[in-house]
């Protein structure tokens, strides 16, 4: 029987026909047999595919509800009441409903990460066909998420319409499940939140890959160039074009046309959010410099904006402020709008020549203009952008005060405390008006990095003090030396770099994977991520970052003046510092854990989700931080990092996400698990204590994210670095030692080296323990063993069949 | 004496329930006949004057839970505190058979200062919904989801309520 | 050349191997050409493919936003305050966010729809294949909806499985944009949310007509069969089994057990919801008996199973209440769920024996069980309440209070007026308990019948007063009395009745269309519903109905005891009574229109939306009321019907749907159209004088239906005949002449016969207009001509080159 | 005299902003001074003894603007009324260029009588957010979407309350 498979065939009786065959019956199973892979249990897992899974993980880290309102307004029987977990109309309490809130995040968080997959996979599909090959650097696991889910081994883009396909299908069933009259367990909703993170990570992966394989992005590559980023370091001296979003397709055929027509130095081209890191990525796989200038996240939009330096504004999508055409408008900024998410009511001007369109914007005519065509774009942007710079400068376009200005306003305030009402963080800013008005501009400094310029205080003063703008322009300064470096995203770890990291990894003799991601919601400002990267870089954690946090990490220097890309080498490797690039490149976070299962050791990953998931949970000491986290899709990553296992902290903002999963350390069946070589169950020490939880400062963030790298599969010396670690930093941030540093003792050698006699007296006298003082051993004492050869599962099915 | 009942001004609302507003004297005679009070101090302690007034409160023998990283203005002081993440504490609170940060038993007042509002709100928000623990809110912030709450208060004059609350109990 | 299109082949040189080819790249635009179709400008459109439609529509039927909250929760930045328009932390204003919360709600309802023929589509596949064709009854236009859209004229199952992918990507695209940081202005969240009500008719169609074609439901039949109705029919003597939702995949295993076993006398199957209906249509287009008893819609749910009559309860998807597992628990009811998007938490035991699940549901082991393998659940679900209804009986299981404790009851009530306050329609439930004291349970009576049984008051009685169980008891008498039929779904109009209808829709000789959809979230109880359709089938309006209003209606008799559907035949002719089926079917009421743009009208429909809705909105005199409307689904559905131009009135809780398109009857330069002969610009009545809008009582909305049947289409003798039940239908339920129907009238002829003297005085003495009384003619005063050959469009390129 | 201020419970919020809750007489003082005030009134009225009321108001020389189908009761009354949908009215009067029922211009005032408590809530919060025209609920129910409003009141005490408006006009 001849095989068939994908691709494209010509057939002797079919004369200059050529067939492309997409799909065929049952050929993801075909092909991994053919490639001597076993396809897994759950290739393409439909909504309760994983269930099981889902509830393991839900019995020991419970959904805790902290509703951010306590009524539903889904259907017109409403809105109802659920205030204290009260029934609605349709019968749903308000439990259930947050879990249903929750899913919605989730779902509109994925989705917002696969319609970008889907769009720029059609658009380079468009361009380089179905055949081109997928290439993300030295791997032949090229993409795990993909592969752990669909069972799909993709090797051409073609192979990625399927995936995507996948994932629409499956987050439609999800958005089915939030009409009302559906699901109606909050466990069922969690469930599905779950499947709808889990796919978020596929539709992330299928977006970085494509973009990876076609737009000659780092591959891989520790070595990715650096780039400048912070709004100090942008040139409004030449003409400036900002680039607003998170899908640079359309941007790289502006920055292809300043290329050819030599306009790369006589242009300033400036990127906000990942829109930005993806311009450093674009076409720097040979490691040269990137041509485009990173301002910073979201929290730098409206100040960038404001600081009217800008001369054209093009967006495309995601993280886009709404009234960015409003905002342009008032300081004669045309804005052109580039992808059908945002379009902001602009004419379509996709079908006109660029003359007329450019001869329309920079008369006033129009405020700005949809343009589709990218060919049409990328020249249009950069020849606005020439034109309207000196038609700005001869208006005399200025936005932020005079200094002259400036005091007269600071002395208008009157104190009312309106503007602190509504500041998203309460931030003090009576104060700082005060201080001002004596000319101490140093509190508004401080401001300036804590305020996030969501300009909610700006409408609600009653002496009508534009304060956003007051802001910015006292903390000129600062705003001033916001210059730093960021090493452009480079990508997927390798699998070499797997196999060389994996056993430390394993073992847990690297502390622990520190995961840095998502947005610039801090609490208190971007330098706390500073902070903590340094703090565990020092300690030999590997941090890995990606999108806002990578940009927010390149802001600050140490004493010596370096940035943390400097100073850290980006290997794979203890102590190295990580940018996967942008928002998608996420899902080579948790494709390293996927990695390290595969290639470390030696799992079958094709459609096999639950037995991965189940191996990363209990062995890889992972733990990711979102500090900042904001939106829908930090929600959703977060969320697919859980059901594999990983657990994750957000900023205190974090709790508005409506729900947590925490575990109760107090229980102790909930801290067990079977030993897969005699199915015998065996206590384990309980950590990750959580699996989506706030932490309130980075001061309380550090031990916990020690703490929370301790794995069952830890061997003596890697428990005895972690709990080194999660003392120190106790004791170092809390001014404490933790109180449950004990529970993670199995054997002497798990403690410090240094404070092993002390350790073992207090153990001794305060927990009762029997300690052989001569030979320095404990004797009694531990809930748990140390066997180093044990194999922790959640799943039954997964031990030897003589005893489960 | 301050009246902290006069501002509740909200920027948003979850529901339609909001904390009542109380009176320092109040609040002290609620503390005082709860049988088992829980003052629980944020992270916003160790920036403000507040943390004197805390520890004051903690020696009138109110077990302290001590979130964020609130340990570090206890330590060495003569006070019952103990670290607990406050995610943490408002899962156990909902737990009925949590034993507490001393293995003692549940709580019948849980206590709030020193917390930034939207956080400790949405904890609220949970403890609100889900349980029946009391809840009052000390702190310089009108807290709409507590029971309980002083109202939004200006530094020094939450100084002084504070003040007139201890000398109460 | 060979030409291959999609379906199986065998080829010589590929021994034994069976090709199927899906999809072939250019082939919808092939296939049409050979099929003698030109494809239309925007087969399968993106989100932005239709947005120059859209903006035409909302240029004239402006958004007007209704909030439910002034607040957004999306994101953490938030919750920020809109109140007063303000800008929340994301830049986002009120009304913008509003727009998005209808868009959500659109794809909410969307996602509903396609989810359900997605599933439904391949469990058909599973069994028949996906060369089974497509059969919906004497059409060749199969896929009304679908190959306007797509451009695909699907013939198989297969065919459809492309279309349900389309509708999956694009409902991901605009998923999408509901995440923060995208779309920043409501004109384009409303052109999203059109696209999105699109994609809703073609999901539903999908679904339908993957049903019909496989399930033996009734095609095109005017004589489908009667089924019974009504909470009154139920016998609860037997065991019965109770389903609920809306996908009969599962059910029809339980349908066809128990025809196999022969326990259809032996069990009392009843139906809450669209499965109900699609229940009655299962194997009836032999016209036979249906075999399952209709309980009602939603509103029905709640009593049914407080009735404590049904011994087993079945749930599938959709319209389902939250709380059935608790309330079924109370009462010793088991639940099976049999789909991924309900399943409430139950064990999965798909994999088990049915003795066991037996043995754990009815010993009260577990209290109810997920089963997803259908042969499984049809033999189940049938044996268990058999085995239920003996064990439930010995229990002496009850719900509602006797007699005695009824009277203790409503004497407990304090009047504190609670239960009123959260009473969604806010009923006069204290003078009923009052009453009640005194032996009168006549206010209950009337009460039961306004009441949406949401139970909302329950929990709220500060005296524990089991209010709902209350109102159930209280009215034993009227809902014995509950007993009614209903014509079994016919599905789709044919296209020989399209053939002989088309023109008197056109004309307006047949006065309108009123498709009565949707919800039973009515303002003043059901009998409203039969009331308006009463009136307007005496009238000579076609009254299409679906879902909800389709049970509804079924539930009253005329002074003869005739139901609507014994009293009016069922063709597709003026003065009928058409079901056209469950939700889903409502494909089939935008689909006739599409067809009589096709049929009679000749215009080629294939990937032509705009051309089509052009001419249905200028042309055809429907309305849509979805009196009742609670869901997503309907705003989806409305929206759907909005896109093609056909307006829809939904009863006062729809206002909470937060938007409605409502013209300016008084700004004249929004009512002008082009006529398509010379691309002059032609003056139209006022009407439809919206797209969707709220009316307060059926009263106001039957004058309103009649006038927004007028088209500028409309010959003088169709004219005629709709200003006069516009006049006639004003002065009989408003007590008034309605104050603009003389803008209406463009010539005398235009004039109802029997007042045309007294019309002509009017016009006269009240507005000037030149009457020659001699023969009594209009000689000045109209600003319209009646000019029937004249093509109005509002689509300029329509027009004949000449002057356009 | 009827308290009309006392019982303002709501079921839900829409946000922070509620109707400010009147007495008769300051409702009465509200509508004298309007230049151009406009009664709506719903289809409630014909279920109720609120119509006589309607009439009386009607009668003191203000326009009707008549909802629902409550024409019905106002037809052979001397009074200026005309029909409009409750909806299209909130539609039209978000148009500045709109010239009234009568075509004289904008109005100053709304006084919104015998509606659905959940309909006219809606509408009021559309002209509540996206409109500066003052409203004012004279029904028996709080609207808190009004800027002013009765609270609410038993059957009784409305129509005295509506009296009392009346006699101070």
């Amino acid at each position: 029987m001849t095989k068939i498979s994908t691709g494209k065939f010509s057939l002797e009786d079919l004369e200059n026909v050529q067939i492309t065959i997409n799909n065929i019956v049952g050929a993801i199973e075909t092909k991994a047999e053919e490639e001597g892979i076993e396809t897994g249990p759950t290739p393409k897992p439909g909504v309760s595919g994983l269930r099981e899974w889902d509830y393991k993980l839900l019995s020991r880290y419970q959904p805790v509800y902290t509703p951010v309102c306590d009524q539903c307004c889904y259907c017109t029987y409403g809105k109802c009441d659920l205030g204290g977990n009260k029934e609605g109309a349709c019968g749903i309490d308000l439990g259930t409903h947050q879990s249903r809130e929750f899913l919605l995040r989730v779902i509109t968080g994925a989705a917002a990460h696969s319609a970008h997959g889907r769009h720029i996979l059609h658009h380079l599909i468009g361009i380089h066909g179905k055949d081109h090959p997928i290439d993300v650097g030295p791997s032949n696991l090229f993409a795990p998420n993909t592969q752990l889910v669909t069972g799909i081994m993709p090797k051409t883009l073609g192979d990625l319409e399927e995936v995507v396909a996948y994932v629409e299908e499956q987050l439609m069933q999800l958005l089915s499940t939030i009409h009302v009259g559906q699901e109606g367990s909050a466990l069922d909703f969690e469930s599905k939140a779950l499947h709808g993170g889990m796919l978020d990570h596929v539709g992330m992966e299928v977006s970085d890959i494509a973009q990876i394989s076609c737009l000659g992005m780092p591959k891989s590559d520790p070595e990715a160039p650096l780039a400048e980023i912070g709004m100090g370091c942008i040139d409004s001296t030449k003409p400036v074009l900002l680039v607003i979003g998170h899908n640079v397709a359309g941007i790289t055929y502006i920055m292809d046309y300043m290329e050819e027509q030599g306009l790369n130095d006589k242009i300033e081209l400036a990127g906000l959010c990942c829109t930005a890191i993806d311009m450093t990525r674009y076409k720097t796989e040979d490691r040269s410099q990137p041509r485009a200038k990173v301002v910073g996240p979201m929290a730098k939009e409206l100040k960038m904006i404001r600081s009217a330096a800008p001369d054209v504004i093009v967006v495309d999508e995601q993280c886009v402020r709404a009234d960015v055409l409003d905002e342009a408008k008032k300081l004669f900024i045309p804005v052109i709008t580039t992808n059908e998410k945002i379009m902001y009511g602009l004419s379509n001007r996709s079908n006109d020549t660029a003359d007329q369109i450019i001869e329309d914007l920079s008369s006033g005519k129009e405020p700005g203009a949809l343009i589709l065509n990218f060919d049409l774009l990328g020249e249009v942007a950069p020849r606005l952008a020439m034109k309207m710079a000196p038609i700005r400068d001869a208006k005399g376009i200025k936005s932020l005060p005079s200094d002259e200005e400036l005091r007269t306003l600071t002395s208008a305030c009157v104190q009312c405390g309106a503007c602190e009402l509504v500041c998203p963080n309460n931030l003090p800013i009576m104060n700082a008006m005060v201080a001002a008005v004596d000319g101490d501009l140093t509190k508004f400094e401080k401001l300036h990095d804590h305020c996030i310029a969501c300009g909610r205080c700006d409408p609600v003063c009653p002496k009508d003090i534009p304060i956003l703008n007051v802001i910015e322009k006292a903390a000129q300064k600062v705003i001033r030396e916001e210059k730093g470096k960021m090493r452009a995203g480079r990508g997927q770890i390798s699998d070499p770099e797997i196999r060389e990291e994996g056993v430390n990894l394993v073992m847990g003799t690297t502390p622990g994977i520190v995961a840095m991601v998502g947005c610039s919601n801090y609490p208190e400002g971007t330098k706390d991520l500073f902070t903590v990267a340094n703090e565990m870089l020092q300690r030999n954690y590997i941090v890995v970052v990606s999108g806002c946090s990578a940009m927010d990490l390149g802001m600050y220097k140490d004493e010596e003046g370096q940035t943390l890309y400097e100073k850290y080498p980006a290997k794979f490797l203890a102590g190295n510092l990580i940018n996967v690039g942008s928002c998608v490149s996420n899902s080579h976070i948790t494709g390293t854990a996927i990695k390290v299962a595969s290639i470390f050791a030696q799992r079958n990953i094709t459609g096999n989700f639950e037995e991965i998931a189940d191996y990363i949970m209990n062995r890889i000491g992972a733990v990711g931080v979102a500090w900042g986290a904001y939106s829908q899709k930090a929600a959703a990553i977060g969320t697919g990092c859980n059901r594999l296992g990983i657990p994750v902290i957000v900023g205190p903002h974090g709790s508005k996400y409506r729900r947590a999963l925490i575990g109760k350390p107090y229980n102790e069946e909930d801290w067990k698990v079977y030993d897969a070589r005699n199915g015998e169950e065996m206590p384990i020490p309980s950590s990750p204590e959580f699996l989506l939880t706030t932490a309130e400062t980075i001061e309380e963030l550090m031990p916990m994210i020690a703490k929370n790298c301790i794995r069952p599969s830890d061997n003596n010396m890697g428990r005895m670095i972690k709990l080194t670690h999660y003392i120190e930093l106790s004791q170092k941030y809390m001014g404490h030692m933790p109180e449950d540093w004990y529970k993670f003792v199995r054997i002497e050698t798990d403690l410090p080296l240094a404070k092993r006699e002390e350790l073992l007296k207090i153990l001794e006298k305060e927990h009762g323990w029997e300690i052989d003082w001569k030979r320095k051993k404990i004797i009694s004492g531990p809930t748990m063993k140390l066997d180093v050869s044990a194999q922790p599962t959640n799943v039954k099915r997964l031990c030897k069949e003589s005893v489960c | 004496m301050v009246d902290t009942t006069k501002n509740t001004m909200i920027y948003t609302t979850w529901g339609t329930r909001n904390a009542k507003p109380v009176q320092p004297l109040v609040a002290a005679k609620l503390i005082s006949k709860a049988k088992r009070p829980l003052l629980v101090v944020g992270a916003d302690v160790l920036e403000s004057d507040v943390l004197s007034k805390a520890i004051e409160l903690g020696k009138k023998g109110m077990q302290i839970a001590a979130t964020g990283h609130s340990m570090q203005g206890f330590k060495d002081q003569d006070v019952n505190a103990k670290y607990i993440n406050i995610h943490f504490l408002a899962t156990y609170l909902g737990d009925k058979t949590w034993k507490g940060l001393d293995g003692l038993g549940p709580y019948d007042l849980l206590i709030f200062l020193a917390h930034k509002k939207y956080y400790l709100n949405q904890v609220l928000s949970g403890l609100k919904n889900f349980t029946d623990i009391k809840t009052l809110a000390i702190d310089r912030h009108y807290f709409q989801n507590a029971d309980m709450s002083f109202g939004n208060l200006k530094p020094d004059d939450h100084l002084a309520a504070l003040d007139e609350l201890i000398s109460n109990l």
